[in-house]
């Protein structure tokens, strides 16, 4: 599963692409959020407050229950301030 | 219907008539361009850079396009948004709605730009005169300006 | 504030350059163009003629600039009206408004146009395909456009 | 009295411009267009609709009760149909 990171995510995190093979019981973006917290004080940082994140699954807008599997990619970034 | 994400600046004139030429149903043209401006919150700002997600961006701006065809009788519509680092007075965005009508232009194109600023994945951080940067925080008056185009049986 | 009332064709993107350049405070630029159309209430129009009243078109149109100044935040504004012949896919008129707030670039833009369109002395006569010419009627539509814009202290 | 006429009211009688010396009692734009109306049967046939007639004095809006004199600048024409 590919994972993207943007803005100050993508800085908390340190990177801003990765591949993830989270395991089995991981069906949501949520879950994959509660997840990747555990997987170090950078994504913990990243995620503390879960309203900031926005969530994309193949390029579409979801929300935490959108379902996820494996050939998805699935992207967290603060919300848009471009224009 | 174009839609174009690009580091290069732009030219709002050759753009406008492309946009228009060869087409004399055409009654009004209506264009806004965003651009960097010196002042933000009170801060002093001197460049700022934009920083998007390639794929997921295109699609959001084309999505946003056809809605705006969806709601508004158009002849043509342009969305041109750049990323990378730009300094104060630099063009940013630019969208543009041509139409028949004059108001379907006008609503068309607000709509564009107010979709566009809550929908399309771009994040600006700008450079303070310190050196550091600082993410633009996402604004309420966005989500208030992008709600006014939501129709009864969204959610 | 600039008026123009003019015979010449006139550039957009060097029209919309010159109202922003240098003036960093701009964040959002709103621009209206309105094009001769082939059609007009069914009949095909081969072109049309502007008449106008020299001397109180440009007293009108500054007249409705300032007001837009009165109600919006504007850094900049511009009015371009031509007369004399056109043919369909010709440029008529331009009006642009630049703000720091995007909102009032629109708004303040849409408002100098539907203004415009009941308050500065133009007449179109149009040329029909047989060779008569016919006066453009004025249309119920802009009145209500521009009645939008009337504030309630108003007559 | 300056005196314009624009558009069809142009067409109709014949000329743009003329200076008329109204006869006294001729006070407001209204009584002006009454007395013009005796002129000649362009005249009557350009002011035939009242209603369809806008009127400007120096160059601004006004009404048949717009009061004029000697130095005005009296304009009549259909309603504007530019931008």
């Amino acid at each position: 599963m590919k994972v993207l990171y943007f803005a100050w995510l993508r800085q908390k995190i340190g990177m801003g692409e990765e591949t993830v093979d989270p395991p089995t019981g991981v069906e949501t973006a949520g879950q994959l959020v509660d997840w990747l917290k555990t997987r170090g004080p950078g994504y913990e940082a990243a995620f503390k407050d879960a309203r900031a994140v926005k969530i994309a699954v193949n390029q579409a807008f979801g929300t935490r229950d959108t379902p996820i599997a494996a050939n998805d990619e699935v992207a967290f970034f603060p919300p848009v301030t471009g224009g | 219907m174009t839609v174009r994400v690009q580091q290069e600046d732009f030219d709002i004139g050759a753009e406008l008539s492309a946009l228009t030429d060869g087409n004399t149903g055409i009654g009004g043209l209506c264009s806004f361009t965003g651009l960097v401006r010196d002042m933000n919150d009170g801060s002093g700002v001197g460049a700022m850079t934009l920083e998007h997600y390639p794929g997921m961006t295109e699609r959001m701006l084309e999505e946003i396009e056809e809605e705006a065809h969806r709601r508004w009788p158009l002849d043509a519509t342009l969305i041109i948004h750049r990323y990378g680092r730009m300094e104060p007075g630099d063009r940013i965005v630019m969208v543009a709605a041509a139409s028949a009508h004059r108001q379907a232009a006008f609503d068309a194109c607000n709509f564009l730009m107010d979709w566009l600023k809550t929908k399309a994945p771009f994040w600006k951080a700008e450079e303070l005169p310190g050196g550091e940067t600082r993410w633009v925080e996402a604004r309420d008056s966005d989500e208030h300006a992008a709600d006014r185009w939501r129709e009864e049986n969204e959610v």
